[in-house]
């Protein structure tokens, strides 16, 4: 459950399956961006790495569209995925 | 401008879809439709089928911007949006999109750019199934292409 | 490629003529359809119905060849046109154009093409009803230009 | 009925109308082309004047689109109208 001092972060399709991932909550205790975001996870190392180059990684905050520079707050909804491929 | 937008894991009827379009207005001269099927080639040769998976929530939100953005280019009277999510079989219904616009250019228009957006910005991922086999679909470099035309 | 063309008096259905074009094989991944509607506006205001007259035998061959010529250009695995003439009312069905292609860019631009280029060279004539008011409408100069516009 | 010595001349449209005729059957006795027969019924006077010029003309030769210079045949089908306003 998401409150004013924890993120949920979440992934979607070939990400969620090599991470065997689909949602994290982490506590927020600093201003953070979704780009740092991304490199703290990739140092679980594992298939966490590919977090930190090599594939691209797409970046939504609360739903929307976002960049690496997108400052996070507490309550944040973040999820990383691979290009969208629908349609 | 009335609109709506379903994501669903049950097959879509273009019939219906079709007779809620024509109900319109007296205004609506035309009606503009695509609708996407599941082909036996993509990334693979001899597809069997597809999983689709997207953000619930996320992925309503991005449709409804993309047919608010349509509005404002190209007259739209009316706008649906369907796209299937989870296991579909070779030849299932994917995704519809129709618009009902005063003139046909419009309709057209209006049509291709929400298709088009909704290839590279809507949060829906496509896994081929052949056989055994699964591979995630990669994004296309024309897809991107047709959405930038579009700018 | 496969295609079919009729010009009738009798109203359509948009789900058969759908359903029609799905059964186009494995390898069809989009399908585009065009809807033209009576509008309650046109030359005139307030237009209460339509009457159109059509040159039977070179209307059929004109479609016949727009067909043929989208068919060079994009791929079309199969195409249908159903175009009425006769008196109709307001809202009623006036044409349809549907396109399926292995890919929608190709599904778009053929049923686009053949809805424009049907507009300035098939032998189809509009008379605008209004009351107790005819009017033969006029050609337009944006249409000339949409055809214009693919070659 | 048309054969090797009559022409077949059509009207549609506003044309139909205001010539109050769809169809004429005319002798063939030299050759000729598509504009000097619009030329030739422009002379019947009345509504007819209005085929040599005015509103534009639109012409079918055997049901194929024509254009002045067309040259015609014995049991050709001719037809004159206005630009097409269908879908």
């Amino acid at each position: 459950m998401a409150d004013d001092t924890t993120l949920t972060v979440r992934f979607f399709a070939r990400l969620r399956e090599e991470l065997q991932t689909d949602t994290l909550t982490l506590p927020l205790d600093t201003p953070t961006t979704a780009g740092q975001l991304l490199s703290t996870l990739a140092q679980k190392g594992g298939p966490w790495a590919q977090l930190a180059g090599g594939q691209p990684v797409m970046i939504a905050v609360n739903q929307a569209m976002a960049k690496p520079d997108t400052p996070l707050n507490g309550g944040d909804e973040v999820a990383f995925f691979p290009p969208v491929t629908g349609g | 401008m009335n609109y709506s937008v379903s994501v669903q894991h049950q097959d879509f009827d273009v019939a219906e879809e079709y007779q809620a379009l024509r109900d319109s207005g007296a205004g609506t001269g035309a009606i503009a439709t695509f609708t996407g099927l599941v082909r036996d080639s993509g990334d693979l040769q001899g597809v069997t089928g597809l999983f689709l998976e997207h953000y619930p929530g996320m992925t309503e939100q991005v449709v409804t911007g993309l047919i608010a953005e349509a509005s404002t280019r190209w007259d739209v009277r009316k706008a649906r949006v369907v796209h299937r999510v989870g296991r579909l079989a070779l030849c299932d219904q994917i995704v519809f999109v129709g618009v009902c616009s005063a003139h046909r250019g419009d309709a057209f228009a209006a049509c291709a750019f929400i298709m088009d957006a909704l290839k590279t910005s809507a949060p829906f991922w496509k896994k081929e199934l052949s056989g055994e086999e699964e591979h995630w679909v990669g994004q296309r470099d024309s897809d991107l292409a047709r959405h930038r035309d579009w700018e």
